[in-house]
């Protein structure tokens, strides 16, 4: 069977009188890195939540794996293999990386009704927790708190704890905001490092770090996709030029 | 982050602990049979207040309604009391099962809300548990009720005489405090501390933060219930005013004297609540004008309570 | 209390001092609880006044004997009140426990008074329970069971021939022990009741509930609202025009604490309005002349029925101390001692049922301006003659 | 029906919506600008009661009183402001309630060290304490006046709210306070001023109650729950909101404390309806708080443009 991962079916989203999301339909193949690309305030924050369940679609269709998922809440659509990381660093602040990354572990293995037996002697739990900071090299700052890590690397943990849930889809929303260059080096390092294992959906502004992870691509326009193909054949679309990259590049 | 502090305020802690242990014994020799029983009735309080730091402190719901579990534990022995039952295992079950039964309809509503809203409900439920006891006019109404005999148990569990009293609530609030201590550590624990610092993140992560977070709040209630109907126990009566809305406003008190969301935070806060209560109207009926002045200083000068002054004597050791 | 400088003392002497406790009773050592802070307080500082009177007038002595005052103020809690008098028992090992404005807060302590064997006095809560199935060997009262005032009231209502009313009362216990009471002997019609609320946020505007009794059209308004609330529902009463219109009948509403208040405030509708107790100003003893004539002198205030009852109280204990010739241990003398009530009253003689309440007159008493411009009350008439409660027969004593 | 009664009985409801208004709104407004919990908001309450009661014993001016009154809980509130609310702004919720109860305990204990234990009562000129006759309708004069004061108030705030610079402010900052912040204004000042005008509100509301019930200590712990109840049920930092809720309440509670024993008379004895009626009068509020959060967390009334 050759089934999309991920298929959305004319996804629509109002808020108020103001549309967000216009009839969009997009899919993303197993394996695949595919980069949604698109001016500030096309609507790719919201589309990323109304994918991970944050926020409800007016209207639409979202199937996962061959399974119409819409109607799930946030938590179920994160067990069923879709890991979102988080445009603003959403990371728990007041604790240590590694135990951010085991509480992703730990959600996607679904055992937390356990009162008793310490996390902290888990061991199978921190192996698997460490094997993700590694992943993301982060494996020497383990025991720092999240809150005084730079912010290059909560943006690195971010995407360890989206590994760490053993995701068949990763949902990565400007994994490089605010980073600078040498941070994003490292970043884009990292995710090649993932590709061809994981399906990813990468939203991102940098360009170049697009160009050189993505497969395919999308370009989002006020909330709908006005094309998508491969990279090369989307850097020579004049529409998508004049649509966004025009006036990025202008 | 590091629950139990090692170094300085471990040391403290464990004296402590120890202090409590032999304090029958103590108080015994000096012949101030008094200071145990406001001993008793601070342990009790710090059991309660040790449930609503779970809660407040480690799940980040700031209730205030938390005295009405004390309320129904005391009522769980008063009212089978008043028709003569005393078996002291059906105190227990009963109250167990009333304020596990409370917690989980209650909370089921009270945990839709967040931040403000969620503290003026959990006080609407507790208002309202308030005037359904004092319109029981058949158990005493606003007068109260008089419990003639402590809960009966066993011999070697029996809480007749004031020190087996007092081994008791002790035994309980060692209880609590281990338990609470495993909780935290544990799968459960790492959740619900999560949620407090960042629910939007737990459910990406998977987790339907509403359910922990609700079991989380019955067990405090139960925990809470128990320490009610240790309360009833101890001072052999019940009214409606112990579950006044200013009660629970005590509590959180307790706890955030102490330190909220530490795991000795709630008990060394309660120590002080009622050494203060004690001491001060001693001195001066105004005894409220020093009391309200410390907890403005305390707000505005002594961040993260008397925990938080010990913990930085353990870093200036770390330090030095 | 001094608990650091005491335990730590303690601890150094402990060895020392063991055995050695025990202490020459030479004096008489007095436990008072009642309410010091909290806006109830005004009574209990009423009653300080009356009880430190009382020490004065009996010179500090009861025989051979000092006496020992310890005063604790109960919040208003039942729980602190409960802890106070363990304080008072464990701690100062008090001879007598003696005080308790409120029922809930007597209820709750009188376990830890008589459990330990000590005599417990209350100088104004007689909750039914205590006059009745609660009763206790060691328990005296020098007020009144909750049901005697208004049972006298309605006994007065029912002889003037007043043929309806409208009663009002708080919703709690002692509020309904009022109503129960007036309902039992007044033989009209009472043609509406309202329980309001109560408790630390307590209603103070009854706005609606005066609205009620004047569409209701009853020949009087009965109603029972102690403390604060009596003057606020004065005024009520006042502003919504019912003075003249519906007479109003009042128990432990307007009393000395009040009355001052109430013509600071202008509101003359108070004078001439009817109420019933054991006890007033103008009652002419020789004990209560000194009595009052004392509180006036010392403090410019008439004192309330609370401080007559807690100077009461004192005398009691003293008779009883003098009777036994100072043995403070022996008990069974004591007790007989006190449930004679051979001592000066100032309500006069009266005797002791076997529940140990007071078995005495109740008056009709009117609001009125004394010679000075100073407004009291003045007994009318003796409504209840040696009137016993009605639950001393479920008191197995 | 006695329509009479029923009339009287909702111009009581109005009142007592009226006081609560004036306690809600400035609570609902340091609520939703300054997103600051203040328990100790009854205190105002109080402390204006006091002082007004204090002016009018030694100058016989029931006007002298109310004047004196705003002022000094004008300053007060200022003080309070100035020293201790704007240092807690950025902190949780949780040290608003400490600090506010804190302050609840001093401000109580102060004025039983100035005016003792006792509760004050406020001499009424002649002129209010009588009746006004509306046909077969008689209403006390000075409920009247409590009832045209509060509507005086609510207009003069609408006013102010709606057409001025200040409240063009004050709407910007419940709804949405870092574009208030991006405006330029002082914020220090607007936060002084509103936290200010909210307290000599509550004072008012002490000093209308408390020639009826007297002034008292603690008397503002008593109501300032409901007031709450009253922000909650109508939104939290909307004006509009606090005015329709705090009527629904009173009216609610007032009829409710009239009318409850008849309506379950109809479905139980009478001695359990006698006892049931106002334990669950007293609940009503809260009951309703509850359905609201429930089902519309945000309140009835939602300020304008928030989210």
């Amino acid at each position: 069977m050759n089934q999309p991962l991920l298929e959305v079916t004319d996804l629509n989203k109002n808020f108020g009188g103001i549309i967000a999301t216009n009839r969009l339909y997009l899919s993303v193949e197993q394996g695949q890195v595919h980069a949604v690309i698109g001016p500030n305030g096309a609507g790719k924050t919201t589309l990323i939540s109304q994918l991970s369940g944050q926020l409800k679609p007016t209207s639409g269709r979202i199937d996962f794996e061959g399974r119409n998922i819409t109607g799930f809440s946030t938590a179920r659509r994160a067990r069923a293999g879709l890991a979102r990381s988080f445009q603003i660093t959403s990371v728990i602040m007041p604790m240590t990386l590694l135990e951010n990354v085991m509480l992703a572990v730990q959600g996607s293995d679904g055992h937390s009704f356990r009162f008793w037996s310490s996390v902290q002697r888990d061991s199978a739990m921190i192996d698997a927790a460490m094997k993700s900071l590694v992943e993301v090299g982060l494996d020497d700052r383990a025991d720092r708190i999240a809150a005084q890590v730079s912010h290059g690397e909560r943006r690195q943990l971010e995407v360890a704890m989206a590994l760490a849930m053993g995701p068949k889809l990763l949902l990565l929303d400007e994994p490089m905001a605010g980073m600078g260059s040498e941070e994003t080096a490292r970043m884009v390092e990292i995710l090649s490092g993932l590709k061809g294992d994981k399906a990813i959906l990468l939203i991102e502004h940098d360009m170049d770090a697009v160009f050189s992870l993505a497969d395919s691509l999308s370009v989002l326009v006020n909330g709908h996709i006005i094309a998508t193909d491969t990279v090369e054949k989307i850097r020579n679309n004049s529409d998508v030029q004049r649509a966004y990259l025009g006036e990025e590049h202008a | 982050m590091r629950i139990l502090p090692k170094t300085v305020s471990a040391g403290v802690y464990t004296g402590f602990l120890a202090l409590l242990a032999i304090a029958p014994w103590i108080f015994s020799v000096i012949d101030e049979p008094f200071y145990l029983d406001l001993l008793s009735r601070g342990l009790i309080l710090a059991i309660a207040a040790l449930s609503l730091n779970l809660i407040l402190g480690y799940g980040g719901m700031v209730s205030l309604g938390h005295a009405a579990y004390l309320g129904i534990g005391a009522y769980c022995v008063g009212i089978p009391a008043y028709y003569d039952f005393y078996n002291g295992w059906l105190h227990l079950g009963l109250t167990v099962l009333v304020s596990g039964l409370f917690a989980l309809v209650t909370g089921a509503i009270c945990l839709r809300t967040k931040g403000v809203y969620f503290i003026m409900i959990t006080l609407a439920f507790s208002q309202m548990v308030y005037f359904t006891f004092v319109s029981l006019e058949e158990y005493g109404g606003d007068d109260g009720l008089v419990i003639y005999l402590r809960s009966e148990f066993p011999t070697w569990l029996s809480m007749e005489s004031p020190v087996a009293l007092y081994y008791w609530i002790f035994t309980v609030l060692l209880i609590t405090l281990f338990f609470i201590h495993r909780l935290v550590h544990a799968r459960f624990g790492r959740v619900i501390v999560g949620s407090r610092f960042n629910e939007d993140r737990m459910q990406s992560l998977g987790y339907s933060t509403y359910r922990y977070r609700l079991t989380c709040y019955v067990i405090s209630g139960v925990i809470c219930g128990i320490a009610g109907m240790l309360l009833g126990n101890f001072t052999s009566f019940i009214s409606p005013e112990m579950m006044g809305w200013t009660r629970s406003g005590e509590l959180i008190f307790m706890v955030v004297i102490g330190g909220a969301g530490t795991l000795f935070g709630p008990l060394v806060g309660t120590a002080a609540f009622v050494f203060l209560e004690e001491f001060l109207s001693y001195i001066t009926i105004y005894w409220h004008l020093i009391f309200g002045l410390m907890l403005i200083a305390l707000v505005l000068f002594g961040k993260g309570g008397i925990h938080g002054w010990l913990s930085a004597f353990d870093r200036k050791e770390k330090r030095g | 209390m001094k608990i650091i400088p005491k335990l730590v003392g303690s601890a150094l002497l402990a060895t020392a001092m063991a055995g050695a406790g025990a202490a020459q009773a030479d004096s008489v050592k007095i436990g008072f609880v009642t309410t010091l802070t909290t806006p109830a307080g005004v009574i209990g500082a009423d009653i300080q006044d009356a009880v430190n009177l009382a020490l004065e007038h009996i010179d500090n002595k009861m025989g051979d004997l000092d006496v020992e005052l310890i005063m604790e103020d109960d919040g208003f809690k039942p729980d602190i009140g409960k802890q106070k008098t363990d304080k008072l028992v464990k701690q100062d090992d008090v001879d007598f426990v003696v005080g308790y404005i409120w029922s809930h807060v007597l209820l709750a302590s009188m376990k830890s008074a008589l459990d330990a064997g000590k005599f417990l006095i209350s100088a104004n809560a007689g909750p039914s329970k205590i006059a009745g199935t609660l009763c206790h060997e060691n328990f005296f009262s020098t007020s009144w069971q909750n049901d005697q005032t208004p049972m006298a009231m309605g006994e007065y209502l029912s002889q003037q021939g007043v043929k309806s009313l409208y009663i009002m009362a708080p919703n709690y216990a002692a509020g309904k022990d009022m109503v129960a009471g007036v309902e039992k002997t007044f033989k009209g019609d009472v043609l509406g009741k309202d329980f309001t609320k109560w408790g630390a946020d307590a209603q103070l505007d009854f706005s609606a509930e005066l609205a009620k009794a004047k569409a209701s059209g009853a020949e009087g308004i009965f109603v029972f609202y102690p403390g604060k609330a009596g003057g606020a529902f004065i005024k009520q009463y006042q502003q919504a025009g019912l003075q003249g219109v519906m007479p109003l009948y009042t128990v432990f509403t307007v009393d000395a604490i009040a009355l001052p208040k109430l013509q600071a405030g202008g509101l003359e509708g108070v004078l001439g309005s009817k109420m019933t107790q054991f006890w007033s100003p103008d009652l002419d003893t020789v004990a209560n002349k000194k009595f009052v004539d004392g509180f006036l002198a010392k403090y410019d205030r008439y004192p309330s029925f609370y401080a007559a009852q807690a100077y009461d109280s004192i005398m009691l204990i003293k008779s009883a101390v003098e009777a036994v010739g100072g043995n403070l241990d022996d008990m069974d003398g004591l007790r007989a001692a006190m449930k004679a009530a051979n001592y000066d009253s100032v309500r006069g003689k009266y005797t002791y049922g076997n529940n140990h309440m007071p078995i005495q007159n109740f008056y009709l008493r009117e609001v009125v301006e004394d010679d000075q411009g100073r407004w009291t009350t003045k007994i009318v008439s003796t409504v209840l003659e040696n009137h016993q409660d009605s639950y001393a027969a479920e008191c197995a004593l | 029906m006695d329509w009479n009664l029923l009339i009287t009985q909702v111009l009581n409801g109005l009142q007592l919506g009226l006081l609560l208004f004036l306690l809600a709104s400035g609570l609902t407004l340091i609520f939703g600008i300054m997103d600051f919990i203040n328990l100790s908001h009854g205190s105002f309450y109080m402390i204006g009661a006091y002082f007004c009661g204090t002016v009018v014993s030694m100058s016989g001016s029931l006007l002298a009183g109310i004047v004196v009154g705003l002022v000094c809980t004008f300053a007060i509130g200022a003080a309070v402001e100035w020293f201790i609310a704007r240092r807690l702004y950025r902190s949780d919720h949780l040290d608003h309630v400490l600090v506010t109860f804190g302050l609840i305990l001093v401000f109580d204990t102060l004025v039983h060290m100035i005016w003792g234990a006792a509760g004050m009562a406020i001499r009424l000129p002649d002129v209010l304490n009588g009746q006004v006759s509306l046909g077969t309708l008689v209403l006390p004069t000075y409920r009247l006046v409590i009832i045209t004061s509060g509507l005086l108030v609510a207009a003069i705030l609408y006013i102010m709210v709606s057409k001025t610079r200040l409240g063009m402010l004050i709407r910007a900052g419940a709804s949405n306070r870092t574009m208030v912040e991006a405006l330029g204004v002082n914020i220090n000042k607007l936060f002084l001023i509103v936290f200010a005008i909210g307290a000599t509100m509550s004072g008012f509301a002490g000093m209308l109650i408390a020639p009826i019930t007297e002034a008292s200590i603690g008397m503002g712990n008593e109501i300032i729950i409901i007031a709450f109840v009253v922000v909650i049920v109508g939104g939290i930092g909307s004006i509009k909101g606090a005015f329709y809720a705090a009527l629904i309440i009173g009216l609610m509670d007032t009829l409710g404390r009239s009318y409850l024993d008849d309506v379950l008379e109809l479905s139980m004895p009478t001695q359990y309806a006698e006892t049931a009626a106002p334990a669950l009068s007293a609940m009503l509020v809260y009951i309703l708080m509850a359905v609201v959060l429930a089902f519309r967390p945000q309140g009835l009334f939602p300020p304008a443009g928030s989210k």
